[in-house]
């Protein structure tokens, strides 16, 4: 158990040995990151079938937790953790694309994100969150042309800005409780971070950690980026990076801000990011800001989703998330080829039935047509609002619904252009073959969810009641009692 | 239908009698039947000539027809009795022949006015046709050059008489000698006349047909009959 | 009730609305005349026409549809006249009440509709789609009128309206009952008959009589046969509903003549209106005396 | 394995069979085997039929805790009789002479063919549905296939068909709320856990239930509000297609409307649901959509000049019918509506497929490219003509029986605007049926349809059929009463006592035995009348009154356009197009709002706005 | 006004040579004209005078001068007085110019003289058939077109001759001159 520390330390000091490697051999240098990444998701597939339903506190140094940093690793964490090193497996750069730059940056990506999924330390999630942003300024511009640079720079701008903000937050935290680690802060928080101070240390922390979860006041940077950085890249980012800062979030949520006021504010944000996303994504220009404002949309019933209190809003949150998770780096890849005007889309599925057929499904199921996971999903999430009986848990409901009525439209408008006789001027273009292997492999797997939905459900419901169980958390932890500061 | 009786009927000589059938019963049928035919005449409403001017006064109140069983039709379709009115055109005649033809049969021609009888006043126009009697068979010419009501509501009492004696069956000498009748209107119209009812299928399921009916100008007709329905070319002609 | 008394009926209902609606015919005709201050056709002039018509040797028909229509104008009448009750014979009123009435005096209309559609003659057409205007017109107060009258006695058997109508004598006369509903019925007596302020699709200065402009020799005779039933069955479904339908005969008669003389007399007095004010007027006065009267039935 | 499985099974068959060898020549007669094999599967489940049983599927699911199970009751065994029966009929059309000529326009005949089957099969997976879940994933089964059908013939059609989409999804979503709100309150998703929570629940939630549901199926059913998709969508499905679609898709909304709110929430608490200051309770409510839906569409079918066009309007107005029936809900009433959802699925089937054959021989279906074609296509004529009396609901035909029902209520529940309305909308639908079969069949034969054959044997001998069952449903109402009045029982409406002929009703009632052979004697004896007296002769159609002028065949003397001018004259400037505006009014405030969002983010300084959001989040901090 | 209109309108008839005019009666002025003069004339009065309104086109036919004779009625309505030019041109032509441009009614007056008495208007829109469209034969109003002569040949008559008026006959009366016969 103790070698998951490798998840973080591996692809980082293998990110730096790159360009020595690269000196022997080239061939060596490109094969070594997937390599690397095989190796940390084997350790953490044997970790999960070690961890069954328990979960661990790895001290790092041997230090007690108040003064040592500590990695909490439970079926939450290490699902994320294995997720970003699987997914940045499958997103690897192959063929040498974007070369040996963009290769260590993707590897400092994995290492950093599986760091950020299983940290139980306020600062060190805030460090390696850092660290992710700064890597994901660097891949969004791999492709060097001008638009990328200017979106780049906006996110940077805005990237900072949550950074700052949610350093003052962990400030505010640190001066009213003294510790930074997330298990004594559980044990403080109810009489320490009650009050108002906590709740602006929320407000910070969330809005700070939400540029990366696509948070609705400040995703703005979300189109430019998704739509000028290579399609892989803004797989990784909407796919995996978005996720983690969710989980993020969820983890104070649960842990550390359980009062009304911060569901309410997830919820509100919630609702505004559901009806931007789509309304914006009605008029979308291009396929790939289609997907863009579609991923806001859908982060945004994430966040609805977490804002029930109880395990019923988490499972149901979980569903979204790793729905979304699946199905956004595949549509991604699709897009790879088709990233011209949607006009420039009609006769496409001539030019690639099997690209069209795999946009149909994910298209059904990001709708929730009921025999695909998409539906269940929606269904446990409006079941949930439902259950909480207030009016803005129903207005959530009814956004959500309002949302996928708009998003069926807008998908089937493309849908039906992808159908329609090519134009006589031009076809638009086929797949490049890998993008098609991975893509067909996620509608494989979503399929595959299709029939082993009971199981996964229930194991699903395991991960969400284990994340809402504190006491847990704390017992695995079990931190030092510090002294009450001066 | 107080003073039918007074209306006095020009004598005139008694042709021969038509052949009647033999079984009382059926005799007594058609006895009534030709009673009726008789007391209910439709008079078709087409003022060919001037002298149509005097049908409304027999229409209304003061010579009032419908005692007679008369009533004005607005189709030939419906209409029994054709009344050719003041000079016959030789372009009225055309549509007059059109009409006489779609009337069905029994049907009668009353010739009012002396133009129907010999061109009248009208004789030596180029544009008149003189006899009627050549191109429609007529059952009662009314003299005058606008005859009053009376003499046609007698013209029309003699007429009734026929149609009751059985005498009125002047329509069918269209069919039986229709040869004749189409040489005077081609003689008149040119070879290309035709009309759009054919005469001769009509005689020939109705049982008319006799050795005049077909003859050297129905062979005519024959050859320069355009098939009403082959009109293509015009068509063309005419988008062109 | 045996077969052999049902038979009878079926035979004896038909052929007597024939000889009543030839004597309407004649009345109609005569109530002209006097009101053009004409002589007017002798007593049998309407026999006199139908057997001429009949005994046409060259009858022209443009297909069988045409001829199909003609048989069904005829018919549909004829079986429409076994659902009247008439005093003495009831026919099978019970088995098809008021509303299937309704829809059997549609029949005629409909199946003269096909077989003048068949004509290719578009005067036809043109009075044809007139009499369909002019049929929804005077449907709509018909409709109000039968429904006040099926609720107010609870029942559409015509037969039972007649006789809960007599059971309480004069007093019990729907009209008494229901005077608005009557006069609604009026005006859509007026416009069933066809008859002159409503006899825009027969025009004959303007579509040469509409519908019937193709009409020679039995097809013609059949039309006459079925406006002489039309008057009969009009001027007894008035008397069944309002007038306490037919205790016997001495009295039925001259009940459903005066019921029918209302409508010629005034026909005779109006020019004819053109098929939007037509609509218009049906759906003015009576639409708001029917509804007026439904409401003093409804409660 | 239990019965309602081998049906099942059979309709994925077919679905499957047609996708793998929909190509083939003889795919559609092995389709059509495979129809009649489920029709078989189906009669063997007759018990349904006339008595109170139940057929449970052996397939559920345990998900979530909830469990989905499928079953077969008299009422979805009813539905499911037509529903199999009109695609039987569909695809015997779509398989002989139509199916070389629809795969010569360049359409694939195995996507047709396969539609046809999904929806076959989608449609019994619904009538099966055993809870609320089940229900609602056979609802989104039902739409997408109709999507895939309405969207295969051209880009037009798919245009519609999108439209089509976004309504659909709408009413989905309604439902879905729906059922998740009836979860909340009951906890599970089973037909009793509603029913039984239904007398607990109060009139607001009931009102909501109830505008969820009722919109949600309203949409499917086009009623009034939500009609404009159905006509365009329907008019430019493939022929055998909108047969189909039009014979039986739209009832899908009422079965579920009936399921629900009918069997669920019952009349009892309808009735007590009053709208404040008005005198109207939600059934009132229901009736008066069902009467609007019956005169607003059938008004716009009258301008209509294409065919297609016109029949789909008049299956939007035909819905009021059945809905109002039902809703008034007592025996002769819901009887009326539930034969009418089988008389007007065989007739419109019918009407529908005389329209596509008369487009395979003469290319059009514009009312005022036809003319004359009676001489021609007898056969097709026949159909449409016995067609357009069941339409009209006049005597021979079942739609008399079934429109006579309705009203016969109407009368005994004393509802007098709703019968002048439902009259209203006969009235409307016999004009515009008589144009139909005026401007199509009657008149001038023009001369390029001179040569026009009789269309193939595969294509009138269905319509024929479909002819007869029309005409014997007529005669013989019992056979369909007998159904009804099972599915009455076991959804909880009073039970109509009938007999073979008709129903017995002591206030006047109807024997159609007696009065079909009335009509025919009188009949009989009208031709008697007529055959008796001279023989009479076949004219040309030139050979006609004109006044004196000697007609001509290039002249086109047909009167076809615009045919009531007098009425439209007069009710013309009624048709404001209102709901057409309020529809583009929301599209065009949907497009306004997305602009705006994409404003928000193409916001270059993200400085001044990020401030913004800080400064409003931390003082709403301080309020709290 | 109309007063001094009628002097002004005899002075400015001086101008044109070769005109003949006689005030038949205060409101009617016959004017003859020659062939040629008759366009200017007519665009004066209706120009200058007032006479707008065209009332007739006539043709007269001299067989024996070899000439037709072309009356034209114009009217004006604020001097309430007619002017009828008359002009003649020569048979054999029988070619004229068609005033149409003047007045739009002349098409109609031309036309019809055109298939009566057979005057080719150059510049008329439309000389085709007017009345007799069943008529092939030579324009009829001509003098020398004999419709007596035509009748007999084209028509055979209804042989007439009543008992009674043979009787009449044998008795020496009856008709002998027929009607028209007498010339007086």
């Amino acid at each position: 158990m103790n070698n998951l520390i490798l998840l973080v330390v591996l692809p980082l000091i293998t990110a730096f040995l790159l360009p020595v490697i690269d000196r022997f051999s080239t061939l060596a240098a490109r094969w070594s990151g997937p390599l690397v990444l095989l190796i940390t998701t084997f350790i953490g597939a044997s970790a999960w079938l070690q961890l069954g339903t328990g979960a661990v506190s790895l001290e790092l140094g041997g230090f007690r937790p108040p003064l040592g940093i500590v990695l909490y690793v439970d079926q939450l964490a290490l699902l994320f953790a294995i997720a970003v090193s699987f997914g940045t497996l499958l997103l690897w750069p192959y063929g040498n694309r974007g070369g040996l730059r963009q290769q260590t940056l993707t590897l400092l990506l994995a290492g950093s994100g599986s760091g950020l999924a299983l940290s139980g330390d306020l600062f060190n999630i805030y460090v390696f969150y850092e660290l992710v942003a700064v890597v994901s300024y660097g891949l969004a511009v791999s492709l060097r042309t001008p638009a990328a640079f200017a979106a780049a720079i906006r996110y940077l701008i805005i990237s900072g800005f949550g950074a700052a903000l949610s350093l003052a937050g962990i400030a505010l935290i640190y001066d009213a409780t003294g510790t930074l680690n997330l298990a004594q802060l559980a044990q403080l928080a109810p009489e320490k971070l009650n009050d108002l101070q906590g709740l602006s240390a929320f407000v910070l922390l969330l809005i700070g950690i939400g540029v990366k979860a696509e948070l609705f006041p400040v995703n703005t940077w979300v189109p430019e980026i998704y739509a000028t950085a290579p399609k892989r890249v803004s797989a990784l980012l909407a796919g995996l990076v978005s996720k983690l800062a969710v989980v993020v979030i969820l983890r104070l949520l649960v842990l550390i801000f359980p009062q009304p006021e911060a569901h309410t504010l997830l919820l509100v944000l919630g609702i505004l990011g559901v009806l931007t996303g789509e309304l914006a994504a009605w008029r979308a220009r291009d396929l790939p800001r289609v997907l863009a404002y579609s991923s806001i949309g859908q982060l945004g019933i994430v966040f609805i989703a977490f804002s029930v209190p109880g395990e019923a809003g988490v499972f149901a949150g979980l569903a979204m998330a790793l729905h979304h998770l699946l199905i956004k780096p595949a549509l991604f890849l699709l897009a790879e080829r088709w990233d011209g005007s949607l006009a420039g889309l009609t006769g496409a599925a001539k030019a690639s039935p099997l690209g069209a057929a795999l946009f149909v499904l994910f298209s059904l199921s990001l709708l929730g047509i009921p025999p695909l996971p998409g539906f269940w999903a929606k269904l446990l999430v409006l079941t949930s609002l439902a259950q909480m009986g207030a009016a803005l848990y129903y207005t959530g409901a009814v956004v959500i619904m309002l949302g996928m009525v708009l998003e069926a439209n807008y998908l089937f408008r493309i849908i039906a252009r992808m159908y329609q006789k090519a134009p006589s001027t031009g076809t638009p273009p086929g797949h490049g073959r890998l993008d098609l292997a991975i893509s067909s492999m996620l509608g494989a797997g979503l399929i595959a969810a299709v029939f082993l939905l009971a199981p996964l459900a229930d194991r699903l419901q395991g991960i969400a009641a284990q994340t809402v169980d504190v006491n847990q958390y704390i017992e695995a932890v079990n931190p030092v009692p510090t002294r009450n500061p001066i | 239908m107080k003073d039918i009786k007074k209306i006095e009927i020009i004598q005139r000589p008694p042709p021969p009698e038509p052949a009647r059938r033999t079984n009382p019963l059926a005799r007594v049928f058609d006895e009534l039947v030709r009673f009726c035919q008789s007391r209910s005449m439709f008079m078709l409403h087409y003022c060919t000539g001037c002298g149509a001017i005097e049908l409304p006064p027999a229409m209304t109140s003061r010579f009032d027809m419908e005692r007679l069983g008369i009533q004005p039709m607005v189709t030939p379709r419906q209409a029994d009795i054709l009344l050719v009115t003041g000079y016959v055109s030789v372009k009225t005649l055309k549509r007059i022949i059109l009409t006489y033809e779609q009337m069905p049969s029994p049907k009668y021609v009353i010739g009012i006015c002396s133009c129907t009888v010999n061109g009248g006043m009208y004789w030596q126009s180029y544009a008149t046709a003189k006899v009627l009697k050549d191109y429609i068979p007529v059952d009662v010419y009314i003299a005058g050059c606008m005859p009053r009501p009376e003499a046609v509501i007698s013209g029309l009492r003699a007429l009734m008489e026929d149609i009751r004696t059985g005498r009125g069956d002047a329509w069918k000498k269209y069919y039986q000698n229709y040869d004749f009748y189409l040489g005077n209107q081609q003689r008149l119209f040119g070879e290309k006349w035709q009309t759009p009812t054919d005469v001769i299928a009509e005689a020939h399921h109705y049982g008319m047909m006799t050795d005049q009916t077909l003859g050297e100008h129905t062979d005519l007709l024959e050859q320069n009959e355009v098939p009403l329905d082959a009109l293509r070319t015009r068509l063309k002609a005419r988008t062109e | 009730m045996s077969w052999q008394e049902l038979l009878l009926e079926l035979t004896l209902m038909p052929l007597l609305a024939f000889v009543i609606g030839l004597a309407m015919v004649l009345m109609m005709r005569r109530i002209a005349a006097q009101i053009q201050r004409r002589v007017g056709p002798p007593l049998l002039q309407p026999i006199y026409d139908i057997v001429k018509l009949y005994s046409k040797q060259t009858q022209i028909s443009h297909g069988f549809i045409h001829e199909l229509g003609i048989m069904m104008a005829v018919g549909g009448y004829i079986a429409a006249e076994a659902l009247l009750p008439v005093p003495g014979m009831d026919g099978l009123a019970d088995k098809g009440g008021l509303i299937t009435l309704i829809y059997f005096l549609m029949v005629p209309t409909l199946g003269m509709a096909l077989g003048v559609g068949q004509c290719a003659n578009p005067n036809g057409s043109i009075g044809i789609s007139r009499a369909l205007t002019a049929m929804l017109a005077y449907d709509i107060p018909f409709v109000i009128v039968v429904f006040g009258v099926a609720f107010h006695y609870q029942t559409t058997n015509l037969a039972e309206i007649a006789a809960i109508q007599q059971a309480h004598g004069v007093s019990g006369w729907g009209m008494m009952e229901m005077p608005l509903l009557a006069l609604a019925a009026l005006f859509a007596l007026q416009g069933m008959m066809g008859k002159q302020p409503f006899e825009v699709y027969i025009a004959p200065a303007e579509i040469a009589t509409g519908p019937m402009v193709e009409m020679s020799g039995k097809f013609m005779g059949g039309l006459f046969v079925m406006q002489s039933f039309q008057y009969y069955t009009a001027g007894v479904l008035y008397t069944i509903l309002f007038l306490g339908g037919g205790e016997n005969w001495l009295t039925f008669l001259p009940k459903i003549f005066a019921v029918v003389a209302i409508p010629m007399t005034i026909a005779m007095l109006f020019p004819r209106f053109r098929t939007e004010d037509l609509v218009r007027l049906m759906w003015k006065w009576p639409v708001m005396a029917g509804l007026l009267g439904l409401a003093f039935v409804m409660n | 394995m239990t019965p309602l499985d081998h049906l099942l099974l059979l309709s994925a068959l077919t679905a499957v069979f047609t996708l793998a060898a929909g190509n083939i020549r003889s795919a559609g007669w092995i389709a059509t085997l495979l129809y009649a094999a489920q029709g078989l599967a189906l009669v063997k489940m007759w018990g349904m039929g006339y008595g109170p049983e139940v057929a449970d599927s052996s397939i559920s699911f345990q998900l979530l805790g909830q469990t989905m199970h499928w079953r077969f009751d008299s009422l979805s065994w009813f539905f499911a009789l037509i529903t199999v029966g009109a695609g039987f009929f569909s695809s015997w059309f779509a398989s002989g002479g139509w199916a070389d000529h629809y795969r010569a326009q360049g359409n694939s005949l195995r996507l047709f063919h396969s539609a046809l089957a999904l929806n076959v099969f989608s449609m019994l997976v619904l009538l099966a549905s055993g809870d609320l879940l089940s229900l609602f994933i056979g609802w989104e089964l039902v739409s997408w296939a109709s999507f895939l059908i309405m969207g295969l013939a051209s880009t037009r059609a798919m245009g519609y068909a999108m439209r089509y989409l976004t309504y659909a999804i709408a009413g989905a979503m309604a439902i879905l709320m729906g059922i998740v709100m009836v979860h909340a309150q009951t906890g599970s998703f089973e037909f009793a856990a509603l029913a039984a929570a239904v007398p607990g629940m109060s009139n607001g939630t009931l009102w909501l239930l109830l505008l969820l549901f009722g919109g949600g199926f309203g949409v499917k059913m086009a009623l009034v509000p939500v009609h404009l998709w159905q006509a365009k969508a329907y008019a430019e499905t493939p022929g055998p297609g909108a047969a189909f679609l039009g014979a039986i898709s739209s009832r899908m909304g009422l079965f579920a409307l009936i399921l629900v709110i009918i069997q669920l929430v019952g009349i009892g608490r309808l009735v007590g649901m009053s709208i404040p200051y008005t005198f109207l309770d939600a059934r009132d409510l229901l009736a008066w959509v069902a009467v609007f839906t019956m005169i607003f569409p059938t008004y716009i079918a009258l301008r209509q000049h294409d065919a297609r066009r016109l029949l789909a309007w008049h299956g939007v107005g035909q819905t009021g019918y059945m809905l109002l029936g039902v809703v008034i809900m007592d025996d002769l009433g819901s009887a009326g509506g539930l034969m009418h959802v089988f008389n007007y699925a065989t007739y419109q089937a019918m009407l529908f497929m005389s329209v596509s054959a008369i487009m395979y021989r003469t290319g059009t279906a514009d009312l005022n490219q036809l003319g004359g074609l009676v001489t021609r296509m007898p056969l097709t004529f026949i159909a449409m003509l016995v067609g357009i009396i069941g339409l009209a609901g006049l005597p021979p035909m079942n739609g008399f029986v079934s429109k006579w029902l309705i009203y016969r209520s109407l009368v005994a529940e004393g509802m007098p605007l709703l019968f002048v309305g439902a009259v209203i909308g006969t009235l409307g639908t016999i004009l515009s049926v008589y144009k139909l079969i005026h401007n199509s069949f009657l008149g001038q034969l023009r001369l390029e349809h001179a040569k026009v054959e009789e269309a193939p044997w595969s294509m009138t001998l269905p319509m024929l059929s479909l002819a007869a069952i029309v005409f014997l449903t007529g005669y013989f109402p019992g056979v369909v009463l007998d159904w009804i009045s099972a599915l009455q029982a076991s959804v909880g409406l009073p039970v109509l006592a009938h007999h073979l002929g008709g129903v017995h009703f002591a206030q006047g009632g109807l024997d159609m035995i007696w009065i079909n052979s009335l009509l025919i004697a009188g009949i009989a004896i009208g031709a008697l009348i007529f055959y008796s007296t001279g023989r009479s002769q076949r004219v040309h159609q030139l050979d006609n009154y004109a006044g004196g002028h000697f007609l001509s065949a290039d002249v086109r003397y047909q009167y076809s356009d615009n045919f009531y001018p007098g009425l439209l004259h007069l009710i013309g400037p009624w048709y404001r197009k209102s709901f057409r505006w309020a529809e583009s009014a929301l599209v065009s405030l949907t497009d306004a709002l997305s602009l705006a969002m994409q404003g928000l983010y193409r916001q270059v300084q993200p400085s001044i706005y990020l401030l913004i959001t800080v400064v409003i989040a931390l003082s709403w901090v301080n309020i709290r | 006004m109309d007063k001094n209109l009628n002097v002004w309108l005899d002075n400015l008839l001086q101008e044109i040579e070769g005109i003949k005019f006689r005030r038949k009666s205060t409101r009617r002025v016959r004017i003859d004209v020659a062939m040629d003069a008759l366009p200017t004339l007519l665009e004066l009065l209706q120009g200058r005078a007032s006479y707008v309104h065209l009332s007739a086109i006539t043709c007269v036919d001299w067989p024996d001068d070899g000439e037709f004779e072309l009356v034209y009625h114009v009217w004006s309505y604020e001097t309430q007085s007619l002017v009828s030019a008359h002009t003649r041109i020569p048979r054999d032509p029988g070619v004229y110019l068609s005033i149409y441009d003047l007045y739009e009614p002349a098409a109609f007056f031309e036309r019809d003289i055109h298939e009566m008495f057979g005057v080719f208007f150059e510049g008329s829109p439309d000389m085709e058939k007017f009345i007799l469209t069943e008529w092939d034969g030579p324009p009829p109003m001509r003098k020398e077109f004999d419709s007596e002569a035509f009748v007999n040949q084209q028509f055979e008559w209804q042989p007439y001759h009543p008992d009674w008026l043979k009787e009449l006959e044998e008795e020496g009366g009856g008709v002998t001159t027929r009607p028209e016969d007498i010339r007086w």
